[in-house]
């Protein structure tokens, strides 16, 4: 018994929520890849964090929200510490989380997902939002579409509208939108999309026909994204004046689009491309020797598959941070979570591992669980997405008043004592 | 031959059509039931005999006509009025529920006598209870009378059709009706069965002074039980009238019977 | 009917089950020769309509399996035969309960009762003519859906149905039942002529023992999963027990229903 | 003879018309319930409380809710998810609203609620069956769920139109929702109101109010003949199961996951809810707990065998054969009993009772 | 096919509704925006749309039609044929030989399905083989994925996608959508013939109202399932094309079933014009109201209303539009 927990010992379990099968698999696939492909790197390069091999074990929630639930309690005490964080990737398990993780002292970091509210650490101790949030995502995008037109003055009268996934995910950016319609004086149209979006001719008739807005944002999902592509260009709506999410710009969504996905633009919180320092690593120490997750080379480069690599990045980063304070063994959920609250990864720091301009640098703290929150707009050219903006940060300042007073609604609701962050 | 005192007129049905579409069903039939006999009707395959007492408990709703029962004249029955002033019957394809026991398609018969609401149904205790089981002692009763304790407990699908037929009876029963309406109830039978059946229909007839209307193409059993008999041909009325008047009427041999019997 | 030699279809002690645990058929060993009228008496539940779908084949539908014993025709084992196949073999069966296509006009009903044929439109029409000819109450309802028709137009449909497919055995499940006194008079007369003219073999099982034992050559009666008596159909008739309990008739004469008593004697053959 | 009837004999028609009527039947009854509630607490991780038995019992009572209303009742429907969506709902307002009722009235209301709302969409029933009526259930779920995702007012205009459960607690410290809710208190607390609810339709079922359900199912007509009124006997089956999917509606959002959105219960919740009761048996108490425990437990079995025997797939390949394996089992299943789960546990008891004879 | 007369009035009364309700609402409200060549945009669109449906409406209406079998595999079938197409297609078949391979991939399934699972469960209750059809549909989505894996594929048919033509300089219509309307009457025209003349048809028809009775006189039925679900394979597969070059062949296709499911009830689940007029009328009304009604509500109405206004129609006739009546006596 002391031998195999000596063995246990040395690695460090990461419990990883994929969806390689479903509806939404596309999107699942690449992410699932780039986090695997980091999380080998690391092994094959350096044999771990500090001497501490990590131990990946994934588990496929089809982005179902009962098997994300089942894959967390499974997962959780694994290894000799647990689960040091979870990632669910989606905002049903995120939500079906929220609880069970203050139970389990488990981090639950949901980058570009979930409840963007919970970038108030001083209610959501265990949960983290970087590197951005939805509302922020909205605050770009409005950000984005004022330097296009020549500064937020110019929106006065523009028509911009808001086509979702009619679900809890869809409406985050529509209270953010609401305001800043206000304050900008530019009109505000919602079009919800019902799940899963297979049909949306009305929608667009409305849209291209009737309403005939300067700018569409698209807040989509699956196969709804695809779907809103084609029949924008069905009704003759520019693509270059449609503007998704980041869960609207993975590259797969843009294959069944074909021709019309041309000039359609996306926000990304991650960078595109795929040859960066990081890239060129994972394809030698990995792909060259067959040991590479994605079932071809081809795919290290998506952007979903970027994403992967930031989400793994983070993780393995705050592992790191733990460690330096708490010694070079694995570490539990609990060690992760306070060295979330001190997460840095600085420019520096991704120049070491090769993600310089890939990622954005993200500084988190006790109370500010989600960092500078920027993002950058791409565009699609009909093979890959080219980054068409630098980095455009969203209003910090109106963002976080909205964050605390929506937190200070739920820990009310829910018996919640702020912590104290001084 | 059965000289029995017949009592007032309990059902009159007067000058009933009936149509489906194109098709005359019935058409002006009237003829009435005397408290505590056993009126026959008889007819042809596809004479309207069933579609006859579909008019009389409110399945179908005749076009024409009004039927008064128990000095209410209306111009159709409704069905769950039919149940509620003691009408009930037997069906000529068998119209059990299939799923259930013996013992609970005879106690569905008693639904309209239970009065217990949902909620003390639910607890089970109590009031629920002392009614559950004084009913099932009533249900009882039936049971000894028809003959048929082994089958309790057997889901009436895997009944033989005999059997079925008599659980339908005994369902029919349960109701306590004033006037029972039997559609074919021998069809289906040998001699020896006939006989049990003809021995219930009796046994109710007497014992429950209970008003019968038979449909049977069994003429020994028709002459034998009824007290008067109707004879219908395609929607027509031809003969109405004491079994042996009937049996003799040249129309109705040559409808129907064929060789006299 | 010993001389097995000319049976047409022969039933070699079959044993049936029910949904792998209720045994209805205990042993049941019958024979048809060519061109006979059988006759399959015995009361409610005894086992009639079972031994019947053991031959077509159609016990499969209701989870029933003949676990023991075999069938052939003309000399050829046909328990392991597709219902289709026995059906193209000539053996037909006229299910008890009036199983019509509901959905189905009557003269659609009477078409697939000739699926299985494959002698040309002509040969179908005329037989059709047939059928109407034997009952015209349902060239009269011919476009009706056979859903909405009465009980006893149904059983004529089901009836004209089996006889579209031209077959050499028609197993008929009680075709009387429901049935005016006129019509069963008729429908015996039909099944006659059929077999005297066409030569089509009859098994019937009928609870109206007095028609069945008139029209055919040979009975077979059963109680309770098992056949308790057989013989001529005359001598079968004059049995004290068959005329007491299947033909109604005591020592003296036929009783009225009346009359019945509530205790009577019970058979003598039980075993 | 280990299991058998003979020598037991019932003396009255109460004994007769008790639920388990073969005394080991009755042991076995009680000793499985003693099991659930004192052993299995003591001996199950909290992976198996809280994920796989929480679930699973919660989902049996939304199965037995529709096995009264389509096992029983005969009527078809594919609305339990939004009758679930509509009590956890009904249970968030209520629990938001007035925040000093107890949970188990909170819960009761939820379901009392739901029971309305199942009323009204269980009127179309009168004149519509089978498939057809099937898929016209759908136009209910699909409108509660667009309802509750399209009003702020429900959710209480929280953004994302997430509800989460306040904590509440049974009695002093025990708390059965919230973050510091233990994963026996939740079980055992749910164990409870399931087995009280079961025992609730059991009555049911065997009272006249079942029978006239059954009459309606297998005959319409002739039930309508025989007195029984179509529209109150279909709508209190709609009602009861409505107040039964209801409430595991509530204890789904607020004791297993404390927080959902209205996706939760979308179609494949009812599609789910449906294959339960068929795989376990139409008409039968017993089979939405049979048929929960296949359509839950085996697919988390599925994926999860192959690391208990130590092989190494890939996740996906692992969830694609688990979907090829389920479909082969609900298919070898059917192919054995048609009649379900309940019917097969029957069989088997009906074979032991002949033991050792054949028939 | 005889058309009873009440069908008529009830869809007369349809279509004048789908035209006062747009306009009235155009009149009362300000955020609704009605004119004539808008509406009829919309309302080509919607029937346009609706085509698509009645495409995998069809393949559910064949099988019950036929068996009486509610087929819930139709939508899995529709991913699977899409599936093996695109899959063979890149592994370097040209796509006329992809499209036979699949034809035969499908006649293979149906075989396999008549063998495994619905010989042994011949007569039992419709309900039953709706749970086993279930079974087909977990199997299938396994299989397919394991077989050529979950990645979005693109099925490219070359049909453009851009507006097609504007009708009197107005009105926008897509060719894309025409092309599928063609195909889909194509279809219906074909199937509707097959079941109305042939002695097969009438078999089908004996099968889906009485199993043991089809067999008691003779029907094959294990060939009869074999054609009826190739036959529902190919109606699978000419609906993966459409859809699959529309959406992308992924697993969503299998999800088009929900949107097939109202048309299905409105049509009746036996007919086969039903399923093209149920189409019809369900694109047409889910489009309108979402364009005319929604924005009074709050929008996204599509999905619930198509349920709503299968429901409304069925309140008149219970068996759908062209449905067989429920046959119920005593
Ligand atoms: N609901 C209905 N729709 C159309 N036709 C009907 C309907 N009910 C009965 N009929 C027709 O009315 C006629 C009389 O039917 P009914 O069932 O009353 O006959 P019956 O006298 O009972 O015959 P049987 O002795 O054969 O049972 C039949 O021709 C039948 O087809
Ligand atoms: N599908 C079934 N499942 C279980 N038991 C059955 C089934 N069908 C028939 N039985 C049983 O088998 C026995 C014989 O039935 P069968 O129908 O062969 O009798 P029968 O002689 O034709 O009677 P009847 O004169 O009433 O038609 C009966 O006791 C019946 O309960
Ligand atoms: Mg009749
Ligand atoms: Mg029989």
């Amino acid at each position: 018994l002391a031998g195999s927990a000596a063995m246990a010992m040395e690695s460090q379990f990461i419990g990883s929520l994929v969806y390689r099968t479903g509806p939404y698999a596309p999107g699942g696939i690449p992410w699932a890849d780039g986090f695997a492909d980091y999380i080998e790197l690391l092994n094959a390069r350096d044999g771990g964090i500090n001497g501490v091999k990590l131990e990946l074990e994934e588990c496929d929630t089809a982005y179902n929200t009962d098997k994300g639930v089942e894959c967390y309690e499974r997962l959780k005490n694994k290894g000799s510490t647990g689960m040091p964080a979870v990632m669910p990737l989606s905002t049903g398990i995120t939500y079906a989380l929220l609880d069970r993780v203050v139970a389990d002292k488990i981090p639950l970091i949901t980058s570009g997902y979930g409840r963007a509210d919970a970038a108030d650490g001083r209610v959501f101790p265990y949960v983290f939002v970087p590197p951005a949030t939805y509302w922020g995502g909205a605050d770009i995008a409005i950000n984005y579409i004022a330097s296009q037109e020549g500064g937020y003055g110019n929106l006065k009268g523009k028509k911009i509208a808001l086509v979702y996934h009619d679900s809890a995910y869809g409406k985050e950016p529509i209270n953010t939108l609401n305001t800043l319609a206000e304050q900008l004086g530019f009109k505000f149209f919602e079009f919800p999309v019902p799940h899963p979006g297979l049909e949306q001719k009305a929608t667009w008739l409305k849209i291209g026909r009737q309403i005939r807005p300067d700018y569409v944002l698209m807040w989509g999902w699956g196969v709804m994204n695809a779907t809103a592509i084609k029949e924008a260009a069905a009704v003759g709506f520019p693509r270059d004046k449609f503007i998704g999410v980041w869960w609207s710009g993975n590259d797969a969504d843009m294959v069944p689009a074909g021709d019309a996905a041309i000039g359609y633009k996306s926000l990304q919180f991650n960078s595109v491309g795929s040859d960066f320092g990081i890239h060129q690593q994972i394809r030698s120490e990995l792909y060259a020797k067959g040991k590479g997750a994605a079932s071809s080379v081809e795919g290290t480069g998506e952007v979903a598959y970027n994403r992967g690599i930031q989400s793994a990045l983070i993780l393995t980063e705050a592992l790191r941070t733990a460690m330096a304070e708490f010694g070079n063994r694995p570490m539990t959920g609990e060690q992760v979570a306070w060295a979330m609250d001190r997460l840095n990864i600085t420019q520096e720091r991704l120049k070491e591992v090769g993600a310089d301009g890939l990622f954005d640098p993200i500084q988190l703290s006790c109370a500010d669980h989600q960092g500078k929150g920027r993002a950058r707009v791409t565009q699609w050219d009909g093979k890959q997405w080219q980054a068409i903006s630098d980095w455009i940060e969203p209003n910090l300042n109106m963002l976080r008043a909205m964050y605390e007073k929506s937190a200070a609604a739920y820990a009310k609701e829910k018996g919640i004592t702020p912590r104290d962050c001084k | 031959m059965n000289e029995r005192n017949l009592g007032d007129v309990v059902l009159e049905v007067k000058g009933i059509s009936l149509s489906f579409g194109a098709i005359r069903v019935l058409n002006n039939i009237s003829f009435n039931v005397r408290k505590g006999e056993i009126r026959s009707i008889i007819g042809p395959n596809g004479a309207g005999k069933s579609s006859m007492l579909n008019v009389i408990n409110g399945v179908y709703h005749p076009q024409e006509g009004s039927i008064t029962y128990r000095g209410e004249t209306r111009q159709q029955m409704k069905v769950h009025h039919a149940a509620a002033q003691g009408i009930a019957r037997t069906f000529q394809n068998i119209a059990l529920f299939k799923g259930m026991s013996t013992l609970d398609n005879i106690m569905t018969g008693r639904n309209l006598k239970i009065k217990s609401n949902l909620l003390w149904q639910a607890i089970y205790w109590g009031k629920a209870q002392r009614e559950e089981i004084e009913h099932r002692r009533k249900v009882e009763e039936i049971i000894d009378f028809l003959e048929i304790q082994e089958i309790r407990k057997t889901p009436v699908g895997r009944l033989p059709y005999g059997m079925q037929k008599r659980v339908e009876l005994g369902r029919a029963l349960a109701a306590e009706p004033d006037l029972l309406l039997l559609d074919e109830p021998m069809a289906g039978m040998n001699v020896e069965e006939k006989e049990d059946m003809c021995r219930f229909v009796l046994d109710i007839n007497d014992e429950f002074g209970t008003t019968i209307v038979l449909i049977e193409h069994d003429m020994g059993v028709v002459m034998d039980l009824s007290d008067r008999v109707v004879v219908l041909d395609y929607g027509r009325q031809l003969a109405d009238g004491a079994p042996d008047e009937v049996r003799s009427n040249q129309a109705v041999i040559d409808a129907y019977l064929g060789v006299s019997h | 009917m010993t001389d097995s030699s000319n049976a047409f279809l022969k039933i070699n002690n079959i044993e049936v089950i029910y949904d792998h645990v209720i045994l209805v058929l205990k042993g049941v060993s019958l024979e048809v020769p060519k061109g006979g009228i059988v006759a399959l008496l015995g009361a409610n539940g005894a086992g009639k309509s079972t031994t019947l779908k053991a031959i077509s084949n159609l016990l499969g539908a209701e989870r029933g399996d003949v676990t023991k014993g075999n069938i052939e025709y003309q000399g050829e084992k046909i328990h392991d035969l597709n219902p289709s196949d026995v059906v193209k073999r000539g053996i037909i069966q006229v299910m008890e309960g009036r199983h019509c296509f509901e959905h189905l006009s009557i003269e659609e009903n009477l078409l697939t009762g000739a699926y299985t044929r494959k002698d040309g439109r002509k040969a179908i029409t005329d037989d059709m003519k047939m059928v109407y000819d034997y009952f015209p109450r349902l060239y009269e309802r011919r476009s009706s859906q056979a859903g909405y028709t009465s009980g006893g137009e149904q059983q004529m449909c089901v009836i004209g149905r089996a006889m579209m497919a031209k077959p050499s055995m028609i197993l008929l499940d009680e075709p009387s039942m429901g049935l005016a006194p006129q019509l069963v008079e008729e429908i015996f007369e039909i099944v006659g002529r059929l077999n005297q003219n066409e030569g089509v073999s009859f098994l019937l099982a009928e609870q109206n023992t007095n028609v069945a034992l008139r029209y055919s050559d040979y009975g077979y009666i059963m109680e309770n999963g098992r056949v308790v008596m057989e013989g001529n159909a005359k001598e079968l008739g004059e049995n004290e027990d068959v005329k007491e309990f299947y033909l109604g008739i005591s020592s003296e004469g036929r009783k009225s229903f009346r009359d019945v008593k509530h205790y009577r004697r019970r058979k003598r053959w039980l075993t | 003879m280990l299991y058998r009837e003979a020598g037991e004999f019932k003396s009255t028609y109460q004994a007769d018309q008790a639920i388990l009527t073969i005394r080991q039947d009755r042991w076995f009854m009680w000793a499985m319930l003693a099991f659930a509630f004192l052993v299995i607490p003591l001996i199950s991780s909290e992976y198996w409380l809280g994920t796989i038995l929480l679930p699973f019992l919660i989902l049996a009572l939304a199965a037995l809710g529709l096995n009264v209303l389509t096992g029983y009742a005969g009527q078809l429907s594919l609305g339990t998810g939004g009758f679930m969506a509509t009590g956890a709902f009904a249970a968030y307002k209520l629990a938001t609203a007035f925040p000093e009722l107890h949970i188990v009235v909170v819960i009761l209301l939820a379901g009392l609620l739901t029971a309305g709302v199942g009323i009204l969409f269980g009127i179309p029933s009168l004149r519509i069956k089978g498939f057809y009526l099937a898929v016209a259930t759908l136009a209910s779920q699909f409108f509660l769920i667009w309802m509750f995702n399209k009003f702020g007012w429900f959710t209480n205009y929280s953004a994302s139109g997430v509800i989460s459960a306040p904590p509440m607690s049974v009695f002093g410290d025990a708390f059965v929702t919230g973050p510091y809710a233990t994963a026996e208190a939740k079980y055992l607390f749910t164990l409870s109101l399931v087995v009280l609810f079961a025992l609730m339709t059991k009555n049911l079922v065997r009272s006249n109010i079942g029978r006239e359900w059954m009459a309606v199912r297998d005959m319409d007509i002739a039930a309508e003949i025989i007195g029984i009124k179509m529209l109150s006997t279909k709508l209190k089956a709609f009602a009861y199961s409505s107040f039964l999917c209801g409430i595991s509606g509530a204890l789904w959002a607020f004791v297993y996951t404390g927080s959902v959105e209205p996706l939760a219960f979308d179609v494949n919740r009812s599609f789910q809810i449906l294959f339960m009761i068929i795989i376990g048996g139409l008409g039968s108490i017993m089979g939405a707990f049979l048929g929960a425990a296949f359509i839950v437990l085996l697919p988390i079995f599925l994926s999860n065998a192959p690391h208990w025997i130590g092989l190494n797939i890939p996740v996906d390949l692992i969830s694609h054969i688990e979907f090829m394996v389920f479909g082969v089992l609900i298919i070898f299943f059917l192919i054995v009993e048609p009649h379900g789960l309940a019917r097969l546990w029957q069989l088997l008891k009906e074979k032991l009772r002949l033991w050792p004879f054949p028939y | 096919m005889r058309i009873e007369r009440d069908v008529i009035y009830i869809i007369i009364v349809t279509l004048f509704l789908m035209v006062a309700i747009p306009w009235t609402m155009g009149q009362i409200s300000e955020d609704i925006f009605f004119e004539w060549p808008f509406f009829f945009e919309v309302a080509i669109g919607g029937l346009l749309a609706g085509v698509m449906y009645s495409l995998v409406a069809l393949g559910f209406v064949l099988i019950f039609k036929a068996s009486g079998v509610f087929n819930f595999a139709q939508g899995a079938m529709v991913l699977f044929s899409a599936l093996t197409l695109v899959g063979l297609n890149e592994l370097g078949m040209p796509i006329w030989l992809a499209i036979i391979a699949t034809l035969v991939v499908m006649l293979l399934l149906a075989v396999v399905i008549e063998r495994v699972v619905l010989r042994s469960l011949v007569n039992q209750e419709h309900i039953i083989l709706f749970m086993a059809t279930i079974g087909i549909t977990y199997f299938l989505d396994g299989f397919g994925q394991t077989l050529w894996g979950s990645e979005v594929k693109t099925l490219n048919l070359g049909i453009p996608s851009d507006p097609g033509f504007y009708f009197d300089g107005k009105i926008l219509i897509n060719d894309f959508d025409l092309v599928a309307a063609l195909l889909a009457g194509v279809l219906v025209i074909v199937l509707a013939l097959f079941f109305q003349y042939t002695r097969i048809g009438r078999a089908l028809r004996a099968v889906a109202d009485d199993h043991q009775a089809a067999l008691s006189v003779g029907i094959p039925l294990k060939h009869i399932w074999v054609i009826v679900w190739a036959v529902a394979g190919i109606v699978a597969l000419v609906a993966g094309i459409m859809w699959g070059s529309k959406l992308g062949v992924q697993f969503s296709l299998a999800l088009i079933a929900l949107k097939a499911l109202p048309v299905l009830i409105l049509g009746g689940f036996t007919s086969v014009p039903g399923a093209i007029v149920g189409g019809l009328i369900i694109g047409a009304g889910e489009k309108l109201a979402e364009v005319f009604i929604a924005p009074l509500i709050g929008g996204g109405i599509e999905d619930w209303f198509a349920y709503m206004l299968a429901l409304a129609f069925l309140v008149f006739r219970p068996q759908g539009l062209f449905g067989e009546k429920i046959i119920e006596r005593v």
